[in-house]
């Protein structure tokens, strides 16, 4: 097992468990937004550093596809939350 | 010969970097900062491609290097004057 | 090469696309493709009716490179659930909305929800399953929107954050397999599973965020609002099928994928939820003022049910005795499917004949709405689990099955479960047949009343009587998932 | 140079990256919160970089901090008070949730360790470069985006579709930036082709290089974000009418492609020989304008004008109506 | 299919489908109403005639149709459901006359009849249920159907009445569904057997089946009226008197006594369930039960509420023949299955047309009635003789059984003073009513009188039933030697009980 896969391994649990925390923490829409992206980031961060396999490998590609994926979804998602959050504060139909 | 070179350029450009981040730290007020930083930063960047440009020994990529360069430079410095700018109308020179 | 498990999800999706293009023919196109999907899904049972488990390697490619689309007894039968009560619901929904922005894009998004769950429920693979949660959870989220007012509105952006953290949860397991196994395909990961760390804590990060998405007690806060301040062909949908996706999943990893790494006691703890949620629920559903949270509660109890199952499909020796419970389980997630999906669009009629769904106020409404009344009492019927309903037959084998397990704690969760919900459904009945204080109300046609009235009869009626066939039809292919195995 | 020189530099980035992480959800401040998300963005975009995961880079820079970060920016306009009130929770409930999460963390890092540690580390990567050149592309990560693995990605789109449908169902775009003075207009104006240059070369490269049809739908975005900014309400946007076709576009021709290769021994999706190249910059081009125009769609927060009949037909439909 | 295995569901379907169908009518179409109820009824009975010939006859009626694995429908026809199908198909096509003449002129009678007809398919069903699932299928489809009857007015009262009867009911059903799936799953599919299936088998706790036997009685014991839960019998009597003639005659209450039947004789097998030491306890809950109905019926000044209490009592002679080991008191017990349901239904009748005539519904106003509804007046007197057990009515060929089955078995020391005491109860609150209908002065004025129509007290369609019950309830009692009697048909099932 590589170092870089214990380190940036570990680092993005900690980004996952970050995001987490803020999303309970806070009650703001917005900050609870960003707070699941930095969780996104987090899961990415893992995924990555399994695809990775040392300066001299190519890296594994399918977790590397999976992440482009997440990461344009997560983008989709921030899109629709931060829509529904505006409507909400003009205070929907009534 | 040329690599010599390509090491003095870089390290003279991490020197203009490291300048502009201690103005940006260090000075009074927003305009004087925005003044090193973007002056720093810019010829920095600039020394910085020429040497990785050096480095790659390669017209194409020398030239990949220029356009970025310029392409930031256009981008900082229009960015530099809209902060300005908003800063003035804002009324908050200090 | 069964390519015939592409076109339940294909034929919505491109439904979606023309209802986008050409928005005034949108309704016309939703029932149509409702009516293909319903087909395709059809064709696709009776295949695996004849074939047993089905396979189709998409790209053509092996599972594990590639991805597979996998059916088996009870993928194929939430498939013919979730086609059925989707086109009832689209018919329905042809007549329900006035606005013509939201009527414009509810049937693009209606059509992503349908292809959605059909991609969910054949997906074999865990990453393609990740997407599919995010694009059925978004869809849902923008279809409850379409409620536009505050409660909704709040009610849809908190759904939202939960399905995404359930999501992110979900996600992070499937990154914790790869890791381990270096596998994504289903069946690939049955085989590779072992009783350690890595597996345990995947399943743990998965379930839970299955179990956000499933709304098991405690985590059931979000459904009330969300599925009672929906419109109503959509909160047919949310609590009749996507819910019971998530549920599905989870009996997807625990009985197959997990199999190796399980403990009778994490199933354990899901009955005990399980059980809490079927008494809470049962009681909120009693308290409510409001038909569709009424029907929002008893949604969280019913799911409750389908949670007791787990401890004793655990406890039970392969063999007839955990056939017949699994059988019990698929009947009761699809006559809740039915009855509930019932519910919610008879309540949307009261809603727009009488303009509101308060429960005290729905004195006339046999007089004025004789077939949905009906309907309030055959799908009432199915809730509470008395015959001739599936329901009945469900608990008669969750309660068997609690028997030769010696799990007596679940007998007296379930009777008392069906009292509450006979109470709250009584209670409902009572008011429907009370006099009238208020007399006409708007015309509701029989485009609404008549899917809402077939969806309670199949529910109440025909798979009370003719449910005897779905343990063989779910005994069909093991070979695909082992299931019954 | 091994990887053991790159661990200090490796931990100095992973400190970073927790740290802007925790500074970005932890502050009150959401205008601090989002410049902060931003900054995680490019750092991830150098990490991706790191590990050998240039593809990513790109795609982290231009939608994970560039698209998401617009966004936010945009949203911070309508965040009435962009300050959170102290501290929502505290007291033992705070420090249940904070030992929670240092359970979660010590769990989920107990697992992930387990995991790495159990595994071959080759996982699918030797499969996957095997059948590379069966795929029609060069590019792996493409190869696995738009062959191996082109269902999920079709999937994507439609959530992608998903999200933007739930945004204009919300409401009207918002109101546009008032006109950009000589300078900024002047800068629209230079960089606005050169991105969409720049996409149609990412778009092309991505078969062998670095790139493909989400970054280059990024990059369009990218350009029509600008154009706003520059005082162009519309984003440079063509007329509804046309945006629900290009919207439409990459899933139309993904699904239409993956059925139309359909045969008694051909699976969905299963390009013929030799097609598969072409086949896949076909996809890749009609996806890259779906997304360009879906992101920046979600920009501009809502419908354009004129979209609600944009989609009708001469013959008005009669249909009686509820409610 | 052959007729043999399509008589029993033919014999349900003829009163489910005409329900169904009316169901769909309009309110208006009366005439088209009528002729389904009655063609139904009368189809019925003729189906359940050819069934009874079949059955002495040693033929085998039995419908099968699998729900589930291991879970049949089964309906068949033996010695005692063809007793207790015969008694509902009767008394049913009398009740349904009655009905259309009580209701003529009220709202929502489409719902009524259709509710009404359910209610006796899920009465016969219960009687022709072959095993216990089966049993437990139709004890729920009664609740369901009779809960619209009750709250049939829809005025605040009937609605919180058919609550509680709702109530009681519900919770019975569930008690009865767990009892009967523990059953299920640790002794197979329970088939009705006569003598019982469950001393046969080995190697299961007698515990276990202590504790079912508890459930199964309860949860059958709520509809029985069994004190102390007989609370929803008296609530329930705010229903329309068509509707709480069948309640306490054919439908509910006889359904928990036949339950109760079925259990100790056809599941456990009564001489099993002796050796399980639980006869001693069910026969001192009925003895309970028989005394505190009556001395309850005593102080009830509303005649239907006295009615009420008084089956309370009756119905526990059946729970208390079932209780004494021996044919003798088997026979007593089941024949008053069949003498209680005609004498009671007869009161009822009565009851409804005092109030629907002269709109009297308490004792206090009953002083002459005798002479103003001289036909009625008589049929009820006919029923209350008959409850007092004076012969030759009914009543007292169902006390003489018990009594000498008491002797039999050598419990007379407890049973005959129980049989006694209530016989003097029963006197006691039923010869005042008499005395006050037949020798006192009728007041000046009626409650509520309808002016006289035709040439009898009421119209025929109510004053019929009533006599025709009332003369069931003497021939019963007058011929109950002769074939086909209730009584032959009480001992042909008693010989085949205790055959085994």
């Amino acid at each position: 097992m590589l170092p870089q896969e214990i380190i940036f391994g570990l680092t993005g649990v900690g980004l996952f468990v970050i995001g987490l925390r803020g999303v309970m923490l806070h009650v703001s829409a917005l900050a609870r937004i960003l707070a699941i992206n930095v969780c996104g980031a987090g899961v990415f961060l893992v995924f990555v550093t399994v695809a990775y396999r040392g300066l001299g490998e190519r890296p594994d590609p399918v977790p590397l596809a999976l992440v482009l994926t997440g990461i344009v979804v997560a983008v989709s998602a921030t899109a629709l939350a931060l829509a529904l959050a505006r409507r909400l504060q003009e205070g929907g139909d009534e | 010969m040329s690599e010599v070179l390509a090491i003095v350029l870089i390290a003279a450009g991490l020197l203009f970097f490291a300048a502009g981040s201690i103005g940006l730290l260090r000075l009074p007020d927003m305009h004087s900062r925005l003044h090193a930083l973007t002056k720093a930063d810019n010829l920095g960047l600039g020394l910085l491609a020429g040497g990785v440009a050096l480095f790659a020994g390669s017209l194409a990529i020398a030239l990949q290097l220029l356009l970025i360069w310029l392409l930031v430079l256009v981008a900082s410095a229009a960015s530099a004057h809209l902060i300005s700018q908003h800063a003035l109308r804002r009324g908050r020179g200090q | 090469m069964n390519s015939l498990l592409i076109w339940p999800i294909a034929l919505p999706l491109l439904g979606s696309l023309g209802a986008l293009v050409w928005s005034s023919r949108a309704h016309l196109i939703g029932v149509g493709v409702g009516i293909l999907t319903l087909f395709a899904s059809s064709l696709v049972a009776l295949r695996f009716a004849e074939q047993g488990g089905l396979e189709h390697a998409l790209g053509g490619w092996e599972p594990g490179l590639g991805i597979a689309l996998r059916v088996d007894g009870l993928a194929a039968a939430l498939l013919m659930m979730s086609s059925l009560v989707a086109l009832a619901a689209a018919v329905y929904a042809t007549a329900y909305f006035s606005d013509p922005v939201k009527r414009a894009v509810f049937w693009p998004l209606w059509m992503l929800l349908v292809a959605a769950l059909h991609a969910l429920l054949l997906a074999g693979d865990v990453f393609n399953v990740y997407v599919t949660l995010e694009l059925l959870g978004l869809t849902a989220v923008a279809l409850a929107a379409l409620g536009g007012s505050r409660a909704s509105l709040r009610a849809a952006l908190r759904y939202l954050t939960v399905g995404l953290l359930g999501s992110m949860a979900f996600l992070a397991g499937v990154a914790l397999l790869y890791a381990a196994y270096g596998t994504l395909d289903m069946r690939g990961l049955a085989g590779l599973v072992r009783a350690e760390p890595a597996a345990w804590v995947a399943l743990t990060l998965m379930t839970a965020g299955l179990l956000v998405k499933a709304a098991l007690f405690p985590l059931h806060f979000w459904l009330p609002p969300t599925h009672a301040n929906a419109p109503a062909p959509v909160s047919a949908a949310l609590s009749a099928l996507v819910v019971k996706a998530a549920f599905y999943l989870v009996l997807r990893l625990w009985l197959d994928v997990f199999d190796g790494a399980l403990t009778q006691a994490a199933a354990s703890l899901l009955g005990l939820l399980g059980a809490a949620a079927v008494l809470w629920g049962s009681w909120r559903a009693l308290r409510a003022e409001r038909l569709k949270l009424l029907a929002a509660y008893s949604t969280v109890a019913q799911l409750g049910y389908l949670f007791l199952f787990l401890p004793l499909l655990l406890a039970l020796p392969p063999g007839p005795g955990r056939d017949a419970a699994l059988g019990g389980l698929v009947l009761f997630a699809l006559t809740h499917g039915f009855a509930k999906s019932a519910l919610f669009l008879a309540a949307g009629v009261i809603q727009q004949h009488a303009g509101h769904d308060r429960i005290a106020d729905l004195g006339g409404t046999a007089r004025a709405l004789p077939i949905t009344t009906f309907v309030l009492a055959l799908s009432g019927v199915a809730l509470i689990g008395l015959p001739p309903s599936g329901t009945f037959l469900a608990k008669w084998q969750l309660m068997s099955a609690a028997v030769t397990t010696g799990q007596w704690l679940w007998l007296p969760v379930v009777g008392l479960g069906s009292l509450l919900a006979g109470a709250y459904t009584f209670r409902v009945l009572g008011h429907a047949f009370g006099p009238s204080e208020r007399a006409g109300g708007v015309l509701v046609g029989g485009r609404q009343e008549i899917p809402a009235l077939l969806l309670a009869i199949v529910a109440t009626v025909v798979l009370g009587l003719g449910a005897n066939g779905l343990w063989g039809f779910l005994s069909t292919g093991v070979s695909v998932t082992g299931v019954s195995s | 140079m091994t990887d053991a020189h790159w661990i200090p530099l490796d931990m100095l980035l992973a400190a970073l990256l927790l740290g802007l992480g925790w500074a970005s959800v932890a502050t009150r401040d959401l205008k601090r919160g989002v410049a902060l998300f931003i900054a995680l963005g490019l750092l991830l975009a150098v990490t991706w970089a790191r590990l050998r995961a240039p593809d990513l880079a790109m795609a982290e820079a231009a939608i994970g901090a560039g698209i998401a970060g617009a966004l936010l920016l945009a949203a911070l306009r309508d965040e009435d008070r962009a300050v959170l009130p102290d501290a929502p929770i505290g007291g033992p409930r705070l420090w249940l949730l904070n030992l929670f999460c240092i359970g979660l963390a010590g769990a989920v890092g107990w697992g992930l360790l387990d995991a790495m540690a159990g595994s071959d580390g080759i996982r699918l990567a030797e499969v996957a470069g095997d059948h590379i050149p069966d795929s029609g592309v060069s590019n792996p990560v493409t190869a696995v985006l738009l062959n191996f693995r082109a269902y999920d990605t079709l999937l994507e789109l439609a959530v992608v579709l998903a999200a933007v449908l739930g945004v204009l169902s919300l409401g009207p775009a918002r109101p546009g930036f008032e006109r950009a003075g000589p300078v900024l207009g002047g800068l629209v104006r230079w960089l606005s082709p050169l991105l969409i240059v720049t996409a149609g070369y990412l778009l092309w490269v991505g078969a062998h290089a670095p790139g493909g049809a989400f970054q280059a739908g990024a990059m369009l975005a990218a350009a029509a974000v600008l154009l706003r900014l520059g005082g162009r309400a519309d984003a440079g946007l063509p007329a509804p009418g046309a945006l629900r076709w290009l919207l439409v576009a990459g899933i139309a021709v993904f699904l239409v492609v993956g059925l139309a290769v359909i045969a008694p021994d051909r699976a969905f999706l299963q390009y013929p020989q030799g097609w598969a190249g072409g086949l896949i910059l076909l996809i890749e081009a009609a996806a890259t304008l779906s997304i360009a125009v879906a992101l920046a769609l979600a920009y501009t927060g809502g419908r354009p004008p004129g979209w609600e009949t944009a989609g009708r037909l001469s013959a008005s439909p009669s249909r009686r109506e509820g409610q | 299919m052959s007729l043999s295995s399509l008589l029993p569901a033919l014999i349900l379907l003829s009163s489910l489908l005409p329900g169904l169908a009316i169901f769909l009518l309009r309110e208006e179409s009366h005439r088209l109403r009528t002729a389904l109820n009655l063609f139904g009824a009368v189809a019925k009975l003729l189906l359940v005639g050819l069934m009874i010939w079949g059955v002495f006859h040693e033929r085998v009626f039995e419908t099968r149709w699998t729900l589930a694995p291991g879970l049949d429908l089964v309906l068949h026809a033996d010695a005692l459901s063809v007793l207790f199908v015969s008694l509902s198909t009767v008394l049913w096509l009398v009740t349904t006359v009655y009905a259309i003449g009580y209701l003529e002129n009220t709202p929502h009678r489409s719902r009524f009849f259709g509710f009404f007809s359910l209610c006796v398919t899920a009465t016969v069903g219960l009687a022709l249920a072959g095993n216990l699932f089966t049993f437990v299928i139709f004890y729920e489809m009664l609740t369901l159907s009779t809960y619209p009857l009750v709250a049939h007015k829809g005025t605040p009262m009937a609605v919180r009445g058919a609550r509680i009867y709702l109530a009681y009911t519900l919770s019975g059903g569930v008690l009865l569904l767990i009892g009967a799936v523990w059953l299920r799953t640790i002794a197979g599919p329970l088939e009705f057997v006569e003598g019982g299936i469950l001393g046969g088998l080995e190697g299961i706790d007698p515990w276990a089946l202590r504790w079912i036997f508890l459930l199964l009685i309860v949860g059958l014991g709520v509809k029985a009226a069994l004190v102390p839960l007989h609370g929803w019998l008296p609530q329930a009597m705010v229903a329309p008197a068509p509707v709480s003639a069948l309640l306490h005659a054919v439908a509910v209450v006889k359904a928990g006594a036949f339950g109760i039947v079925r259990v100790v004789y056809d599941v456990y097998g009564v001489e099993f369930t002796a050796a399980l030491g639980l006869l001693p306890w069910l026969g001192a809950v009925a003895a309970v039960t028989i005394i505190y109905g009556s001395v309850k019926a005593l102080s009830q000044d509303h005649l239907k509420k006295r009615l009420a209490y008084s089956t309370v009592s009756q119905v526990s002679y059946i729970a208390l023949g079932t209780a004494i080991l021996g044919p003798l008191a088997t026979i007593g017990g089941v024949v008053h299955l069949v003498h209680q349901g005609v004498m009671k239904i007869t009161l009822f009748f009565a009851a409804g047309n005092y109030a629907e005539n002269l709109g009297v519904h308490r004792i206090s106003e009953m002083d002459g009635v005798g002479r103003r509804m001289p036909g009625t007046t008589l049929a009820f007197t006919v029923g209350a003789l008959g409850m007092i057990g004076v012969p030759p009515v009914a009543g007292f060929v169902s006390k003489w059984y018990l009594g000498l089955g008491a002797v039999e078995a050598g419990q007379a020391a407890w049973v005959v003073p129980v049989l006694v005491a209530s016989s003097l109860l029963n006197a006691a609150y039923f010869l005042p009513v008499l005395y006050r209908a037949w020798f006192r002065e009728p007041p000046a004025a009626w409650p509520a009188e309808k002016p006289p129509a035709g040439r009898w007290e009421m119209p025929g369609a109510l004053l019929w039933p009533p006599v025709v019950t009332a003369v069931l309830a003497l021939a019963a009692g007058l011929f109950a030697a002769a074939p086909y009697s209730p009584l032959e048909w009480a001992q042909l099932i008693a010989s085949r009980e205790y055959a085994s």
